[in-house]
């Protein structure tokens, strides 16, 4: 039970002002990402390069994310979301980083970017966007699985 | 807007305000001072005293003022086993409790008590027969609420009472989700401690109250001053509690005709949900629950998405308690009821209040089956 | 009436009951519900922790609010003696606490901690030397008030912080009775722990802040949801907040102007009484006071019959604290600082305020003049 | 410390409020005897054929009481009292209550008698008044010592 003001992490340096409570306090743009989600929906299978599917199976939240790949750059990406609109805003932003990148830019893209492209999100939030880059980075490694597996058959 | 949290709290009655302002004005004495311009104040809080006794059937010494329904909760529990520490070291509630007492009694179990919670049904009734067995001979406090915050569904505290009463253990209920919405009477209700909190009830927030019947042992927990005859120093919050009181009379004027109005709306916006929503369910549907309170499954999505959808269109709602908000954890109330994570994680709490008019209920719905539909349309599940 | 009790609770300002008046109107929500609504009041909570960070000289994180002063009082030693329970039970406090640290203190011995009061001087200064001498290895909390509230003598805060930094001690002021009074930084005082109550300062009742410097070990007292960074939970008394960052913003903006002004008043009145009462003493005239206080002694009658006599002239004084109005014991302060029983019981407490006018004084030493020449008169000593 | 509502003592069947908080309420009676009490001061010695003294001699309320008795009754009594409004005014009906009684009678005397004659007194003062009815016992006691010794000279 013993807390210590030090211990509570803090809010940051975000716009946003320091927020002990427990609150959600989602900016414009997290919430236009999350009523508008860009990039939503299955890619059809022959068009899928690379798929990842991060979350617990049973419990919170899950995302699904599918890549086509061309000549090293995601041409298109696709994402369907289990989740509170932290999952859902930072995903559809994943999305929208992750397009258009090469393979190597891609895997660069990191949960502090997704954030920074939000214009910040509620620190109790803070580990949805985590879930995205995991499911990029699980497509990518599925994408690079089934290259392999092209080049040995 | 339209505003569906009353669990979370309610607006002030501009006449409950309307009370409070001589006391933010004039009448702004010290109740503690010696003089008459203090006892004035002093008189206001021991009127604002026989108003709550009167409105809940018990004596005006029985009735305790705090700084809200957690504190009242943190009283009961700290207090009674304080006072009975010579007598034993072990607590009784359940598993569906508001952390107010679940996480008091995890405080109290980190300072060497032993508690147990006992279950509840897939109704989310907390289960007589576990009480009972739970019971022992150390046990100093029975804590169990009167009606769910989450769920609506209230407790058996006239049987509990009696299991307690019949082991001379004191019984705490928190009725900060009954008070002003079910009449109550502290005298033929059973428990020994009551908890409220005011601005459940269109009083203000920062006030609450402990109702302790006569004989009950009890310890303070903010020790200083002798206010409130020394079980809860500090000077008193003289327009807080006299707005508690009047909220509370108001409220407990019209509670009935209050639950008969709304339990047929609160069921009607129930069916038209579950005929419009596939797979929708109801938590605790088929337990006697207060007539304001409806907690939505909609499996698939996700219980706070749909709020934040529902507060674009100018709807408030809830998961559930407003003390975990943006909590990634599930419900502790819903899992204890069987459901799964997922499923928990997929509710909605809809409040209705005094405030609450059928047009509005008409337009939640249709709000909510745009918001599933469109929050299942990306659904990975 | 002629207010002259201002260390026991002050007018609500206008200002603050209207920077309130939002918040017990439109602007209802809770703080803690998801949508904007609940937001709303989310975001008048912080803009007042940030007001009441900046009028103290300490970061937003720092502020907890309370409900009031006592409260902050029993949060800082409960909290941090149970945060601190395995390093050691020994808490060092002073003679001259208010009832909200000595009962507290009392508290915590009957559950094994062990409790040292270092002596005061004559003066009502608390003895740095016993305070050195009775921190120990085993000590985890120094609690030394920041000014008495029954004579104003102001502590040495700076050099008590001193001592405890020097050993690891977190050091608790109770501040209550200057604050709003006097020009306070957190970041330059010294203690750990400041205590501070909203209706001391212009603000209303029920309402107060514990500040806590970064990194001080603190476990809360009222445990339930995860409001005030789980140090403090219960729903936020939103408007009660607002009124205190208001009250306090105000306050601390013409502190130092007001306590220029009122020093010669309460100066001059001291003069005039005890040049026109033979016998009249000052307690604690020799030490730095805060300059609304004077506690004056009137050997051969008792201070209630004084005050209940001046009462009956429209004027309102005390005794000396609030909370022990009626209470036939001598004040523990005065018997401190040497006064005999006697002397004790015979002792008035006036305490200025930002209403107080010249012409008032001089009504003021006249009544006081003729009700002790009449109690005199009747008195068997 | 630990403290049970029913181990309080609660205020009784006075008109005045029940009122737990520690407070004064003394009503217009009590304040007009503390205002205006009766019968205060001494009896010149000559006239005394008894006197009481009670209270601590360092701490706490104190009364003086001089009665002047003929053919058994009370004719003239006085007190000075050190003490809080409710002391005074307990005294001062005391003595009202006193003045022409057979000693008997005045034996016979009260607390509740002050009370009830002042129409009520706060709950913690009750005390007070058991000081003025000790001060006449003890005047009493005196007189009879004295008469008791005028017997034997
Ligand atoms: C059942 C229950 N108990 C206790 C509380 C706490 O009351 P308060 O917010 O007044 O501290 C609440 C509401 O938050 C509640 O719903
Ligand atoms: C020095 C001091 N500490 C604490 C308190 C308690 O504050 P509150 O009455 O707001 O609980 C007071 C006043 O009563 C005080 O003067």
């Amino acid at each position: 039970m013993a807390t210590t003001p030090q211990s509570t992490p803090e809010t940051g340096p975000e716009t946003q002002p320091e927020l002990p409570g427990p609150v959600l306090y989602y900016n414009e743009t997290v919430l236009e990402h999350f009523t508008r989600p860009r990039n939503v929906g299955a890619l059809p299978p022959a068009d899928t390069d690379g798929f990842g599917l991060v979350g617990d199976p049973f419990c919170g939240d899950q995302l699904k994310l599918w890549i086509a790949v061309r000549d090293g750059r995601i041409t298109r990406i696709g994402f369907k979301s289990f989740g509170c609109p932290g999952a859902i805003a930072t995903s559809s932003m994943l999305t929208e980083l992750a397009r258009g990148r090469t393979i190597d830019e891609a895997r660069k893209i990191t949960d502090d970017d997704v954030i920074e492209a939000l214009g910040g999100i509620p620190e109790r939030k803070r580990h949805c966007s985590l879930l995205g880059v995991r499911g990029l980075q699980a497509a990518l490694s599925d994408w690079e699985a089934r290259q392999a597996a092209d080049g040995t058959t | 807007m339209i505003y569906l949290d009353h669990n979370a709290t309610t607006p002030l009655d501009p006449r409950v305000l309307e009370s409070m302002l001589p006391f933010l004005r004039g009448a702004w004495g010290n109740p503690s001072s010696p003089y008459r311009f203090g006892q004035e104040a002093r008189a206001a809080v021991e009127r604002a005293r026989s108003r709550v006794a009167e409105c809940l059937g018990c004596r005006p010494v029985e009735v305790l003022f705090t700084g809200g329904g957690t504190e009242a909760d943190n009283l009961a529990l700290r207090g009674v086993v304080r006072a009975l520490r010579g007598r034993g070291r072990h607590v009784v509630t359940s598993a569906i409790e508001h952390p107010a007492v679940l996480r008091t009694c995890a405080a109290l179990e980190a300072d060497g008590c032993r508690v147990t919670q006992a279950a509840v049904g897939a109704d989310g009734v907390v289960d007589l027969a576990a009480v009972e067995r739970a019971l022992g001979p150390d046990t100093v406090l029975l804590s169990v609420m009167h009606a769910n915050n989450e769920t609506g569904v209230l407790q058996p505290v006239a049987e509990l009472a009696e299991l307690a009463r019949a082991r001379g253990v004191p019984f705490h209920a928190d009725a900060v989700q009954t008070a002003g919405k079910l009449p109550l009477r502290l005298a033929t209700l059973g428990p020994d401690l009551l908890s409220l909190s005011a601005h459940k009830l269109h009083g203000p927030k920062g006030v609450g109250a402990l109702l302790v019947r006569h004989g009950t042992p009890l310890d303070p927990l903010l020790t200083g001053g002798e206010h409130e005859r020394g079980l809860r120093a500090g000077t008193e919050n003289v327009a807080g509690i006299v707005g508690l009181a009047e909220a509370l009379a108001l409220a407990c004027g019209t509670a009935e005709a209050e639950a008969a109005r709304l339990a047929p709306l609160r069921d009607r916006l129930e069916r038209e949900v579950l005929a419009a929503v596939p797979g929708a369910r109801v938590h605790g549907a088929g337990a006697p629950r207060v007539p304001n309170t409806t907690n939505l499954a909609f499996p698939g999505i996700d219980g706070e998405s749909v709020v934040v959808a529902l507060d674009l269109r100018g709807i408030c709602a809830s998961t559930g308690s407003a003390c975990s908000t943006g909590d990634p954890e599930p419900s502790h109330v819903l899992t204890a009821m069987g459901a799964s994570p997922r499923d928990a994680q997929g509710s909605v709490r809809l409040s209705l209040g005094r405030d609450t008019r059928a047009e509005e209920l008409d337009v939640v719905v249709r709000a909510l089956v745009e918001v599933v539909e469109q929050l299942r349309a990306i659904s990975s599940l």
